[in-house]
């Protein structure tokens, strides 16, 4: 009851929607759209569970008053007043209140968080770009290859142009389909493991 | 040109920029602005999401198909009347593997729960299968003969005919291929060829991250231009 | 129907504009380049109407062979318009326009809706007719209402026949392999550094008394990459529970935190020390992309873990978390399906698995021989698709382009 | 503690800062006046030759097919060629095969023609130096029917003028009365421009695209069957710098040569730093 139903359940609708791949027919059509249904259906009620899990966390850390708890306090507040500008009442998802928040304070951020990768960029490309090894210079000689691109060489902008669309275009594009087609094939196992039931740790003991 | 702006835009700005400011402070070291800073967009975040999941996930999905909605007569926007739909009532069993999950709250009954995780996890590797296997194994086969136009009248890369190149392409991708095989050790003949194939990875990899770096630095140019948008704003 | 308003407006426009241009012919040369209409192009012929193959029974395929008219001369025609009725002899205004097909195609695929109520809505086992204009510089002549057909249901897709053997092929060495793992013949996989660092990283993290961080990455619980990561995360549980150490599961989506709640209980009741297991250790952060990253970079600095695992699904976040913990001093490892992610986790991380690594993974932690003989089949499969690659390659090059080309165009690919 | 030492633990605020120093600078007012040499690539240089080399009351066709979105990377080139043409005395139709450009790039042209009072002391007029055609769905469609007569998918221009009774329009029919088709896209509208445009009418082709998606288009460069490719912001400014016009792209490259030589410096210091290093003491171990 508690393992095996799981278990048949996950074989035959793991089995069901594979095959259902070649049978084009209108109910297979539309079971398989009632089925993903599901899918988002269960994401939204297990929504529930990780805001249990935010203030739970949120709500241990102050009660013991363990280090930065006061940052809980700004997490949990935040939400809340979220969800509450959020209600129908102020308008919804068009909310003044609700936009304006989300306009400058979510939005600045971020962009910010991401912009943050052109210093990061530059550090990882200092400490880890060493010609350490035949395998590393490779590396390192490539990148460098498409970062002078960007700069004006005078008469070597041509060649080195060249040589980072060669790169681009011929070893890029070999090391990605091999990639691509080994991750096919790993996935495939990967899903057929779940679905035969050879990994079952998510299932839980007992 | 004088421009008039709202006290309250001018406001909310520098809300978004003293914030920005809070963030890369974290450049230097990990410090109180920027704690409040993670704080604040984290429980933002989890409430906006909250939010955006019950109008557009939970009402179009679930709601519309178990209870009848109407249109408001005078914003013309749509509400739930809460009156059952019973063309949709086979959309209890997703609403009940949804509320199944909420039993995770109690210890006695908690094993509930696996049930819709297993129908999640079986669903999304039944789906996965075959596509996977169209996706990546065999439009990358495909595009491996008809992707490349095996041209030699055409000199591409050092004046080499480009038919050339593309046999380079096919001959790269084989020997990553044998790279990844997992059977048979690096020795030999065949250690030689997956050697070639990790440069040939080595290369793809510093040309990807190369070309990345324009686009990173973009990102940054747009938010110190942000910042003096709110400078000439202000000032 | 825009585009016929449009033509019929070109009509109008161009007659009033040569009206106005006779008038001052005198200073103005004849607008040679003006449109003029002309007789409309002959009209397609040999309309066939048949149930499009492969379909949800709400399609139809209309097949006709060019109009005389179909490239070049003055009155060439452009496109082809397609047109649907209930009943051959319906006036024109129950004919719907249904689509276009431009000059030289042969043919077109009327996929209709399935909801009934929908602008596009095509019935099944309902007798429909068709009719094809070809359409000139704003004139058009129509061939004979083809029909009747009905669209029906099929019950195989034979344009995925390739899926298909691909997968039976795959299935097969699958089973064969678990079959010989299970009987107990030695199945070789040669060492991965990568995987071999996840043991001594954990071990690292016993000894310098930090916890060890596990990234499950940005995908959902659907995702097949994250799927992966839940099989490892298994396995790295257990031995935290078995060195006694603690570790840190911040996750991005709640059903992620679930399963990976239970993976990591599992992990500890197999070492034996269910009691170790705190709820808390595997929690619930942000489904924002960049929030996540700056709750997860801040737990790095602050709780600066022994080892940093990365496995799963990564979009930009790999380099800001991979820094990050690099400042952290932390031990390193990651793995993602994300071609375009790798190179900036080659750079900024120790080891990394790259791609197809990530799914062997489990298979390699475990040593459990149903997994080595999933990646046997793995790598069966592989050699496969080398020898087709190789062959084709080879055709190719001998034979010349044609050849070789022909049957990658059929509809199967 | 040696000098190599000490690089090869630098903090990696150093890197930071100088980074953050090197985009700021470039960006403050100080810095309008200075510009960093730019060097155009041969498929850059190809096309702003070939439009130099028409002859005034020559015919070429602009099509700026991107979205608002696309604007940072385009609309530099956008300017700088539309400025060319109008400098040149060319007669230019635009269109667009974008659905949310309509706007925008009738603002662009617009825009640029009047500035051209400026620069070059008379206003093209719409009608007799420029036309824009304005926007219609079905890119494929619409490039064909282009080849057989402009007037099939354009009978009236934006402003709904019929194409006959603007005097510049007279007498041109199709692609065998323009020189060149220049394409701008950020999407698969050059898709369309190669195979139903290059292809079928052998029109002379050139693109201008975004920088993800300008490699993905080189082997039609190499097999000539365009003549000229911009990639992204990069290609922009080199565009710009030909026509001696610096814009929005000059600006936003100089911040990135900058950005990239700070970055090109560090690893060479990491290297120097490394070998100095391992010469001294045995080699570090190796780690991927």
């Amino acid at each position: 009851m508690k393992r095996q139903i799981p278990l048949v359940l996950v074989f035959v609708f793991g089995v069901l929607l594979a095959i259902q791949y070649f049978v084009p027919s209108e109910a297979s059509q539309r079971g398989y759209e009632f089925v993903l249904d599901w899918i988002t259906i269960i994401g939204i009620f297990a929504m529930v569970l990780g805001i249990w899990s935010q203030i739970h966390v949120g709500y241990n850390k102050i009660k013991h008053r363990s280090e930065d708890w006061q940052y809980s306090v700004v997490t949990l507040v935040s939400m809340f007043a979220m969800m509450f500008f959020g209600l129908s009442f102020f308008g919804g998802l068009h909310g003044t209140i609700f936009r304006l928040i989300y306009n400058n304070v979510f939005i600045p951020i971020q962009a910010t968080i991401f912009s943050l990768l052109a210093f990061y960029i530059a550090s990882a490309s200092y400490r880890a770009f060493r010609a350490r090894s035949a395998v590393s210079t490779v590396l390192l000689v490539a990148a460098l290859l498409l970062m002078l691109r960007v700069i004006p060489t005078g008469p070597l902008a041509d060649p080195i142009n060249k040589i980072g669309n060669w790169m681009l275009l011929v070893p890029n594009l070999a090391a990605k389909r091999a990639i691509l087609i080994g991750v096919g094939l790993g996935g495939v196992a990967t899903a057929l493991k779940i679905v035969l039931g050879i990994e079952r740790s998510y299932l839980g003991k007992d | 040109m004088e421009q008039t702006v709202s006290i309250g835009t001018i406001l909310w700005t520098t809300v978004g920029v003293f914030l920005t400011f809070c963030l890369f402070s974290f450049l230097y070291k990990d410090n109180p602005f920027y704690k409040f800073a993670e704080h604040l967009v984290v429980g933002v975040s989890v409430g906006y999401w909250a939010i955006l999941l019950y109008y557009n996930g939970i009402n179009p999905n679930l709601f519309s198909h178990l209870f009848v909605f109407a249109n408001d007569p005078t914003t013309g926007a749509e509400f739930n009347t809460w009156t059952p739909r019973l063309k949709g009532i086979h959309y209890i069993i997703p609403a009940l593997l949804g509320i199944a999950m909420w039993t995770r709250f109690s210890r006695k009954y908690s094993w509930i729960s696996r049930y819709p995780l297993a129908l999640y996890l079986g669903i999304s590797s039944g789906i996965a299968i075959p596509v996977t296997m169209k996706n990546n194994v065999l439009s990358q086969l495909r595009g491996t003969v008809v992707g490349l136009g095996f041209d030699w009248s055409v000199s591409g890369f050092l004046g080499v005919p480009q038919g050339i190149w593309d046999v380079v392409v096919v001959v790269g991708t084989i020997s990553s291929l044998i790279y990844f095989f997992f059977s048979k050790e690096h020795k030999g003949a065949w250690g030689g060829t997956a050697k070639l194939g990790i440069y040939t990875l080595m290369i793809g990899f510093g040309a990807t991250f190369g070309y990345t770096v324009m686009a990173r630095i973009s990102l940054l140019i747009y938010r110190i231009q942000y910042i003096r948008d709110w400078w000439k704003m202000i000032f | 129907m825009k585009y016929i308003i449009l033509l019929f407006l070109t009509c109008l426009t161009l007659c009033l504009s040569q009206a106005i241009l006779a008038q001052t012919a005198s200073l103005d040369p004849p607008a040679e380049a003006a449109l003029v209409p002309s007789e409309p192009p002959a009209p397609p012929s040999n309309v066939r109407v048949s149930d499009l193959p492969n379909d949800d029974g709400h399609g139809i395929q209309v097949k006709w062979n060019l109009s005389p008219d179909d490239g070049a001369g003055a009155k060439s025609v452009i496109s082809y318009d397609i047109y649907r009725a209930d009943t051959p002899d319906a006036p024109d205004s129950l004919w719907k326009k249904v689509g276009t097909a431009v000059l030289g195609i042969k043919s077109y695929a009327d996929k209709g809706e399935r909801d009934a109520g929908s602008r596009d809505y095509l019935p099944k086992h309902t007798n429909l007719y068709y009719r094809v204009y070809a359409v000139g510089a704003g004139v058009r002549s129509a061939a004979a209402a083809a029909g009747p057909v009905q669209a029906t249901d099929d019950w195989f897709n034979d344009m995925k026949v390739p899926e298909l053997v691909f997968c039976v092929v795959f299935l097969i060495l699958t089973v064969r392999f678990i079959n010989m793992a299970k009987k107990g013949a030695d199945l070789y996989v040669r060492p991965l550094a990568g995987i071999e660092a996840i043991d001594e990283a954990i071990g690292r993290a016993t000894e310098m008394g930090k916890p060890i961080l596990y990234v499950l990455g940005i995908g959902t619980a659907g995702d097949i990459a994250t799927i992966a990561s839940f099989t490892v995360l298994g396995r790295v549980a257990r031995k935290v529970a078995e060195y006694q150490t603690s570790m840190i599961v911040p996750c991005i989506d709640p059903v992620v935190m679930t399963i990976a709640q239970e993976t990591v209980k599992t992990g500890y009741a197999d070492a034996g020390r269910p009691d170790a297991y705190k709820e808390d250790s595997v929690y619930y952060v942000t489904s924002q992309q960049f929030p996540y990253v700056a709750a997860v970079n801040g737990t790095i600095l602050r709780e600066k873990p022994a080892t940093n695992i990365y496995l799963g699904y990564f979009a930009a976040e790999s380099l800001l978390l991979a820094e990050t913990g690099v400042l952290a001093g932390s031990i390193q490892i990651a793995g993602t399906d994300q071609v375009s992610q790798l190179p900036f986790f080659v750079v900024a991380c120790d080891y990394t698995l790259l791609g197809e690594e990530l799914y062997a993974a489990s298979a390699y932690l475990g040593r459990e021989p149903l997994l080595l003989g999933t990646l046997k089949a793995q790598d069966y499969l592989k050699a496969i698709v080398l020898v087709c690659m190789i062959a084709l390659l080879a055709l190719r090059v001998i034979t010349g382009a044609d050849v070789i080309r022909k049957p990658f165009d059929m509809p199967w690919w | 503690m040696t000098l190599h030492d000490r690089l090869l633990a630098l903090d990696r605020r150093w890197v930071f800062g100088v980074l953050a120093l090197f985009v700021i600078i470039p960006l403050t007012p100080m810095f309008s006046n200075f510009s960093v040499p730019v060097t155009p690539v041969k498929e850059v240089r190809e096309i702003y030759d070939f439009i130099e080399g028409l002859k005034p009351g020559d015919y070429i066709l602009l099509s700026l097919d991107y979205d608002p979105g696309s604007l940072a990377e385009l609309h530099p080139v956008a300017y700088a060629m539309l400025e060319q043409c109008f400098a040149k005395r060319l007669k230019v139709i635009t269109l667009t095969l974008s659905q949310t450009g309509a706007q925008m790039v009738e603002e662009a042209v617009k825009d640029v023609a009047d500035s051209c009072k400026l620069y070059h002391g008379f206003t093209p007029e719409r009608g007799i130096d420029y036309v824009y055609l304005g926007y219609k769905p079905y890119p494929g469609l619409i490039i064909l029917g282009m080849g057989m007569n402009f007037r099939i998918p354009f009978p009236q221009d934006y402003y709904g003028t019929t194409l006959d009774s603007i005097p510049m329009m007279r007498g041109i029919k199709n692609y065998d009365n323009v020189k060149a088709v220049i394409n701008l896209s950020a999407g698969n509208v050059s898709d369309y421009w190669v195979a139903d445009g290059n292809a079928r009418y052998g029109v002379k082709l050139a693109l201008a695209m975004t920088g993800v998606m300008a490699a993905d288009y080189y082997p039609y460069y190499q097999s000539r069957q365009i003549f000229g490719i911009i990639g992204g912001m990069k290609g922009a400014a080199e565009y710009e710098s030909l026509c001696k016009n610096p814009g929005t792209a000059t600006e936003a490259m100089k911040v990135q040569v900058f950005a990239h030589v700070v970055i090109i410096i560090f690893i060479i210091i990491g290297n120097l730093a490394y070998f100095l290093g391992r010469r001294q003491t045995a080699p570090t171990q190796e780690s991927r």
